[in-house]
């Protein structure tokens, strides 16, 4: 009995571990924004959640696997909506997603993905951003209160 | 190998000097203050590397467990204050930055010393 | 040997994270990557078996004081900085500082080695002596509340005085702000329709944060927390829920002055317990004269001082978000 | 336990006990009666422990009942009452003299957040100075500053905000040197007492992390205490704050880091690293030097007057940093003294400048021509004490400056430089005193200048005489400041009382 | 007298202060506050002459003040210099007050009241300094003194005056400080004691060259004495109004650097110490250098008052120069010599503030013919001229007597040669303004038509000139008083 236990949560643990690395693995390879955050997702929920049942498993029965569980609901319940947040940000301040249409072809051809902007040093950028008049974005309420600063709403993109 | 051992106190000497230049080479206020709360968190590692002992774990006694080793609760004491310290410090710092924005509308220092220059 | 591994890879993310904080020109970045400075230097922290030192670090370290400096952010708005001054000097000065610790360090004891002084004078006594004199299993709560209880006192009128520097410094706000007119009030909550999910996700979990809190308050001589944490961990709380529900409500759940008397207040029972012990013909801030038997004053002093700590690191917390966020309502 | 064995302890609670009530009873005028009921109250109490240390004896009281090397510990001997003395009296006069000033400086609203920065900023500095535990003395010191930084950012100019930040940067790094220090010193030793500490770096046989732990301390405490190079924080801290709390903070403040100094000088580092006496030298002796001439050259040509007397306070302290360096009783007696009485002229001068800011308005020294005839009491004051800073007999320069150069003399030849140096700069001293005095009595005021007609407020006079007075007093008969000086350089040197 | 000797000495140092708390109350009253003036002037004088019984008896009053630092105590002891300089000093100043009544009046300047205040604790200072019993109160009511006279000296306040006194209380201080401190520290360290004891207090504890070194640091630190190098106060002090001038040049200050000199070179080295000491050769050679090139220099000034300065300087170094021969004969001439150079200068003063309120002129060569208009003045003029050269009818013949006669008993060539160049010289540069004054005919018609100066002025004058051959005839009992110095 107690070796199935060991084998059983090796296993899980073993492929928690491999969807980390595929995750972070993916984070790299993705050409843009939304497919990385994908990526970086799969790592949050999946990979967390085997991890963390490989641990009940060898915890037994004293109140470890508790707390394990409270954690995974924890997790379950915060990464998603952390995603969420994430996308919605990016969304809002305008980040367009590279592929525009279903099929798998137009992607890498038809529209390059946009070359990520050169890195301009920062007093061009603090020049550039003076010149440039600053418009509200459609859609957006014109001031938003400040005292939100929130991960999304306080990217001001110019 | 021995050097191993002593990594953690370069690591110290490093964040140190990344404090320390981040405070001396940025005139920007808030980056200024993020230089020397990096700067006092690297204190909290000098002094937390020390209780480390081989095979201790954190100084709770449980009744059931017999020499079991643990490690020294001294250091932690200290840097629990430590840490509170740096966080008052920050806070204090941040209020004061937030004032000066609004007093000279700008938390660039060389732009502030200008502008005392001229008055 | 297992530890030396898990630190060289979190040490060296460690630094690789300073390095990205000073290289990069966005401050929003640097903040964002200053909480994740705190949050590896945490999980450093329990490597090296300090379990209460790493709970504060990742509470203060990455949640309140990211929390600050973003509000510090939308206060002064400023999203860059302007390019680097000379960088000879500092960098010579910060060198020859670090050439003179590394100089220094190749005769400090190796990491977690027994033998070094620090775990021959003074520590083993406290272990010894704690269950027998004060008899609570977290001999780091012990030595922080008793032994050097005065450190601890000191402590708490630091973060008072973080507190009044703060009050005196942002207090005063100009009086049409607070006046929140009706407009005002629905512009400043109808934001959050783009977030229901966070704002959902949020309220349910603030209950779960505050009762996390009293559990370390009260858990502290059991096992790793104490008034610090805990105190963090409920202001973490009701920072969640006022960021979530916009300023103005946040400040009905904790009006202004409510904070304000309960750092007062723990300040003031902290100083008092120490008078107490002093009347009851005991040293300053001596636990044994609180009652008949030694043990239970110590326990019954140490149960008072974390409420007293509990408090005021709450309330200051509270009270600095709330002086930065009214601040922000032009 | 009796409440005359409870006063080492008192002294500080009283100062945490009222500082909450300060900060929570709002009604009009009554932070500013708490603060000072509470202040005067630590000053009889540290006048108490005075009385008893002057018989020589050290009171040794452990906190919390556990003994000395496990708990914390209060080490008060001659030295630690001679400044707590020092600093609740300032404090005390401060906050009688700044009943008025302070009131339309700091308004109705950040009154209560303000006394209660003062309260504790007193009990910080005296918390460092009775404590015997060199990691309290981190924590104390963190409280005095935080509220030194409340207190002057309350300045009515926007400057004073720029001055509070690069003194919160200086502050900071300073403590935290300070802090890696201990941390050294508790690697080699395991302990933070410092009467343990000294008893145990003796047996230390790896002196490299010693002397790093020396160098970063006495650098630490060196921008704390405004030692020459490291002093630029001071001279903006002391102008742009309200004046009642640079009286204070000039009288006591950068003292008690030099106070730290010589504690964890004599006591830890002297009986371990061989020649310490040679390193205090080379470290101390040429900051002090460089300290004397710059201090008082910048004085010289400022405009300023409060900045004039801030960088007249560098000049002094690199007196006092010249009397540690001596390692001899005489010295050390010197430097001890020196503390004290700069502490009383200081006080008084930037007294005196506070009552003519309050009718000029302004504290620039070209339009306070005339000043001469209509303050003559406020001119009187500062004119006493600018010739304490000169060191005149019957003022208590004379004292310390007597001290000091006894204590060069006996050097020999370096001696002889030495009291050139000391010399010549008090005689740089006579400039920029006589340049203020010049302007104040015999030019016309200005044509378009504010006409100032009536005296400072009574309220605000009698107590800067009554500093100039004990300033007089503690020149002439110096049994007290003289007694207690040389009982603490005798003990710290290990030499027979 | 009534009350005991102590209290003499304490009552003859509040009196003055207590006057001064009189005038600074009579401010706007002028009559009283004159009144007052006198009043204390007499009071004090009668107090401090009080002693002089107890002195010749051989009795050392002793009032002890209290511990100031372990070891040092602020005390007086009189002892015959010290009461020759305080009666000096109290006796002068009512001739000065009475001489300020009526050049103040007379030239109605503005503020008088600081005057007679400054004045009251200048005079209590050069008591203290007459009567201290060890260095370092000696040194205390030295400051005091400095401080004092300082508004006296600015006592215009336009910017000419404010800048001479800058160099004034620059030097002053700067000397005292500067030098004279060490100095005082220095023999501390070496001595253990400061206080003044016959025989002195440095036998064997200095080592040879160290004692030339701290003989010159004593000798230019006391500034007052206006030794070569640190004279230019003295000249640049000369903006004061003349009763200032006189309580400078013949009253206290200059007196109490020369007094302090002779106590150092008495009390504090001891003569025999120091005779057998070579180093102590070079305070001869500096004052020596002192009185010739101040009298050459003093040829050539056409400013009265500053002619005057710089005879005051060659007058100075004679006093130096008689304590630095260190023979008994030359100690009691430097003594008697301070006696009659107060009388002749404060006469030569009286008379040019005379001239300068009556008629306005302050250069002598717009002076011819000044006789017939003021003979009294030119007269009283005239014999302090005489005492300062040193003719026999007037007191300084004496104490040039005495001096001569202590270099010949040393055979000290280059005192000698030096005393007989110097006799010329003062001849040169005062007989040829006299016979102007009365022979030559007016050729400067002065401002007003004017007769005599104010008759206070003209009592005062021909008062002091009186005491110069009072002096010639009754210095007997004044040479016994100063023997007792030598007695061992």
């Amino acid at each position: 009995m107690h070796l199935l236990l060991d084998i059983l949560s090796a296993m899980l643990l073993l492929s928690g571990a491999f969807f980390v690395f595929v995750g972070g693995f993916g984070v790299m390879r993705m050409p843009e924004f939304y497919t990385r955050m994908h990526a970086a997702s799969l790592t949050d929920t999946g990979g967390a959640a085997l991890i963390l049942f490989g641990l009940m498993l060898q915890g037994g029965f004293t109140l470890i696997p508790l707390k394990l569980a409270a954690i995974f609901l924890f997790l379950f319940l915060t990464s998603p909506t952390a995603s969420y947040a994430l996308a919605n940000a990016a969304l809002l301040s305008g980040v367009k997603p590279a592929c525009r249409n279903e099929t798998g072809k137009a992607f890498p051809g038809e529209q390059p993905a946009k070359p990520k902007p050169k890195r301009k040093s920062a007093s061009k950028a603090v020049k550039a951003r003076k010149s440039a008049p600053v418009k509200p974005p459609a859609g957006k309420p014109a001031k938003r209160p400040a005292k939100k600063p929130t991960k999304k709403t306080a990217r001001k993109k110019s | 190998m021995a050097v191993l051992g002593l990594y953690n106190y370069f690591v110290f000497a490093v964040l140190l000097m990344i404090g320390l230049y981040c405070l001396l080479a940025r005139t920007n206020i808030i980056k200024s203050i993020i230089g020397l709360s990096m700067f006092q968190s690297a204190v909290f590692l000098l002094y937390i590397s020390m209780d480390k002992v081989d095979g201790g774990t954190a100084p709770i006694i449980q009744e059931g467990v017999e020499n079991q080793i643990f490690a020294n609760p001294l250091p932690q004491v200290l840097i629990l204050t430590a840490i509170v310290v740096g966080i008052s410090t920050t806070a204090l710092a941040l209020a004061v930055a937030v004032r000066i924005r609004e007093a000279y509308g700008t938390i660039e220092e060389d732009k502030i010393q200008e502008m005392d220059r001229k008055q | 040997m297992m530890t030396i591994v898990f630190s060289l890879f979190l040490l060296t993310m460690l630094v690789i994270v300073a390095v990205a904080i000073l290289r990069t020109e966005n401050l929003f970045t640097a903040v964002m990557l200053s909480g994740i400075f705190s949050l590896i230097m945490a999980a450093n922290f329990f490597v090296l078996d300090a379990a209460d030192v790493a709970l504060t670090e990742a509470v203060i370290g990455a949640g309140i004081s990211t929390v600050l400096f973003l509000g510090a952010l939308a206060l002064t708005a400023e999203y860059d900085r302007s390019p680097p001054v000379g960088t000879w000097v500092p960098l010579l000065t910060s060198s020859a500082l670090g050439g003179v610790i590394i100089f220094a360090t190749f005769q400090a004891p190796r990491l977690g080695d027994p033998s070094a002084i620090v775990h021959q004078h003074v520590a083993p006594w406290y272990l010894e002596k704690t269950p027998e004199l004060i008899d609570v299993p977290n001999v780091v709560t012990a030595v922080l509340a008793s032994f050097r209880g005065y450190d601890t006192l000191g402590e708490v009128f630091v973060v008072f005085t973080a507190c009044i520097g703060v009050m005196a410094l942002l207090g005063r706000v100009r009086p049409r702000r607070d006046s929140i007119k009706e407009g005002e009030f629905k512009k400043a909550t109808d934001n959050l329709r783009h977030h229901l999910i966070p704002r959902v996700v949020g309220k349910m979990l603030v209950p779960f944060i505050v009762l996390f809190g009293l559990y370390v308050q009260f858990h502290g001589d059991f096992g790793p927390g104490g008034g610090f944490q805990a105190g963090a961990l409920v202001a973490a709380g009701v920072i969640l829920y006022s960021l979530v529900e916009g300023g103005v409500r946040g400040r009905e759940l904790v009006p202004e002055w409510f904070s304000s008397v309960l750092v007062a207040l723990g300040a003031f029972t902290y100083t008092s317990v120490g008078v107490a012990s002093m009347l009851m013909g005991g040293r300053f801030l001596d636990y044994s004269v609180l009652a008949h038997d030694p043990v239970h004053g110590q326990h019954l002093g140490i149960l008072v001082i974390e409420a007293g700590v509990g408090m005021t690191v709450a309330g200051v917390m509270i009270t600095i978000f709330h002086a930065f966020s009214r601040r922000g309502i032009r | 336990m009796t409440l005359y064995d409870q006063l080492p302890a008192l002294v500080v609670a009283v100062l945490l006990f009222t500082a909450p009530i300060a900060y929570m009873l709002r009604m009009h005028g009554f932070p500013w009666a708490a603060a000072t009921a509470a202040v005067v109250t630590s000053f009889i109490v540290a006048c108490s422990l005075a009385a008893t240390a002057i018989g020589g004896e050290t009171i040794i009281y452990e906190m919390g009942g556990w003994p000395a090397p496990y708990g914390i510990v209060l080490h008060i001997d001659a030295l630690s009452a001679l400044m707590a003395m020092l600093i609740t009296g300032a404090s005390s006069a401060a906050l009688i003299f700044g009943a008025k000033s302070l009131a339309d400086e700091v308004g109705e609203e950040t009154a209560p957040a303000f006394f209660a920065a003062w309260l504790l900023c007193t009990a910080g500095l005296v918390g460092m100075v009775i404590t015997g535990d060199a990691f309290n003395i981190f924590v104390f010191m963190e409280i005095s500053s935080l509220s030194t930084y409340v207190l002057i950012s309350a300045g009515p100019d926007r400057r004073a905000l720029i001055s509070t930040y690069r003194y919160i940067v200086m502050g900071t790094v300073g403590a935290t040197f300070y802090l890696i220090g201990v941390g050294f010193l508790y690697m080699v030793t395991g302990t933070l007492n410092t009467a343990d500490l000294g008893a145990r770096v003796g047996q230390v046989e790896d002196i490299r992390l010693v002397l790093v732990a020396a160098g970063f301390v006495s650098v630490g405490l060196a921008v704390k205490a405004a030692v020459f190079p490291l002093h630029s924080w001071m001279p903006n801290a002391y102008t742009f704050a309200p004046n009642a709390v640079t009286v204070f903070i000039a009288a006591a403040s950068t003292k008690v880091s030099l106070y730290v100094l010589i504690r964890v000088d004599y006591a830890i580092f002297q009986n371990s690293i061989a020649n310490h006496e040679v390193q205090l030298t080379l470290f101390l002796v040429p900051l002090g030097v460089m300290a004397l001439f710059a201090g008082s050259l910048l004085a010289i040509y400022e405009k300023n007057l409060k900045r004039l007397l801030a960088y007249s306070s560098v000049s002094q302290i690199g007196y006092i940093a010249l009397g540690i360096a001596m390692t001899s009783v005489a010295g050390l007696t010197g430097a001890i003294v020196h503390m004290f009485n700069h502490g009383l002229i200081k006080g008084g001068m930037f007294m005196a400048v506070a009552c003519l800011a309050l009718r000029y308005r302004t504290v620039n020294v070209a339009n306070l021509a005339g000043a001469g005839k209509a303050m003559p009491w406020t001119m009187a004051a500062f004119v006493m004490g600018g010739l304490g800073l000169i060191g005149v007999p019957l003022t208590p320069g004379f004292i310390s400056k007597w001290y000091l150069v006894l204590a060069a003399l006996e050097k020999g030849w370096l001696g002889a430089l030495l009291v050139a140096v000391i010399l010549i700069s008090s005689l740089l001293a006579v400039i920029y005193v006589w340049k203020v005095i010049e302007v104040a009595y015999f030019r016309e005021p200005r044509a378009n200048a504010v006409p100032v007609t009536e005296e400072a407020p009574m309220v605000m006079l009698i107590p800067t005489w009554i500093v100039v007075l004990t300033g007089i007093w503690f020149a002439l008969d110096t049994s007290v400041s003289v007694g207690l000086a040389s009982i603490a350089a005798k003990t710290l040197l290990g030499v027979a009382l | 007298m009534i009350f005991s000797e102590s209290d003499t000495i304490y009552y003859a140092l509040t009196i003055p202060l207590l006057g001064a708390l009189g005038i600074a109350l009579a401010g706007r009253w002028p009559n009283i506050r004159e009144t007052v003036t006198l009043t204390t002037a007499v009071a004090v004088a009668i107090v401090v002459w009080s002693l002089i019984p107890t002195l010749q008896a051989g009795g050392r009053p002793e009032l002890h003040f209290g511990e100031m630092l372990p070891g040092l105590e602020i005390a007086f002891k009189v002892e015959p210099l010290g009461m020759l300089f305080g009666a000096l000093a109290s006796g002068l100043w009512i001739v000065n007050s009475v001489y300020s009544i009526g050049y103040m009046r007379g030239n109605n300047e503005k503020n008088q009241t600081r005057f007679y205040i400054c004045f009251a604790i200048a005079i209590s200072a050069a008591i203290g300094v007459a009567f201290s019993a060890n260095l370092l109160t000696l040194f205390i009511f030295y400051e005091v003194l400095t401080i004092s006279t300082y508004p006296l000296v600015a006592h215009k306040g336009d910017e000419a005056t404010v800048r001479s006194a800058r160099v004034y209380m620059g030097i002053l201080l700067g000397t005292s400080i500067g030098l004279f401190l060490p100095a005082m520290i220095w023999t501390y360290s070496v001595a253990g004691t400061l206080s003044f004891t016959p025989g002195g207090i440095l036998e064997g504890k200095i080592a040879e060259p160290l004692v030339g070194i701290l003989l010159l640091l004593f000798a230019f630190g006391i500034g007052k004495a206006a030794l070569m190098p640190i004279h230019r106060w003295l000249p640049a002090a000369m903006v004061a109004p003349t009763p200032v001038s006189a309580l400078l040049h013949a009253v206290a200050v200059v007196k109490a650097g020369v007094f302090t000199i002779t106590k150092v070179f008495v009390y504090i080295f001891g003569i025999d110490f120091l005779f057998n000491q070579p180093s102590h050769r070079i305070i001869v050679w500096v004052a020596c250098f002192t009185i010739v090139v101040s009298s050459f220099i003093a040829l050539r000034q056409t400013n009265l008052k500053r002619l005057l300065a710089y005879s005051t300087i060659g007058q100075l170094s004679y006093v130096v120069l008689a304590a630095s021969i260190l023979k008994p004969l030359s100690e009691v001439g430097a003594s008697m010599h301070m006696m009659a150079h107060a009388f002749g200068k404060i006469t030569l003063f009286f008379a040019a503030g005379a001239i300068y309120v009556a008629s306005k002129k302050t250069e002598i060569t717009d002076m011819l013919g000044i006789g017939r208009r003021m003979p009294w003045t030119m007269a009283a003029f005239s014999i302090g001229a005489l005492s300062m050269i040193g003719v026999p009818p007037t007191g300084g013949f004496i104490s040039k007597w005495y001096i001569l006669g202590g270099a010949i008993q040393d055979d000290n060539y280059l005192a000698l040669a030096t005393l007989v160049a110097s006799t010329l010289l003062n001849a040169a540069y005062f007989l040829p303004f006299i016979f102007a004054a009365f022979l030559y005919k007016e050729d400067v018609k002065p401002v007003n038509e004017h007769g005599e100066a104010p008759w206070p002025m003209v009592a005062a004058l021909t008062f002091t000139a009186l005491l110069t051959f009072a002096f010639f005839i009754f210095h007997q009992p004044i040479a016994d008083l100063e023997a007792q110095i030598l007695v061992k």
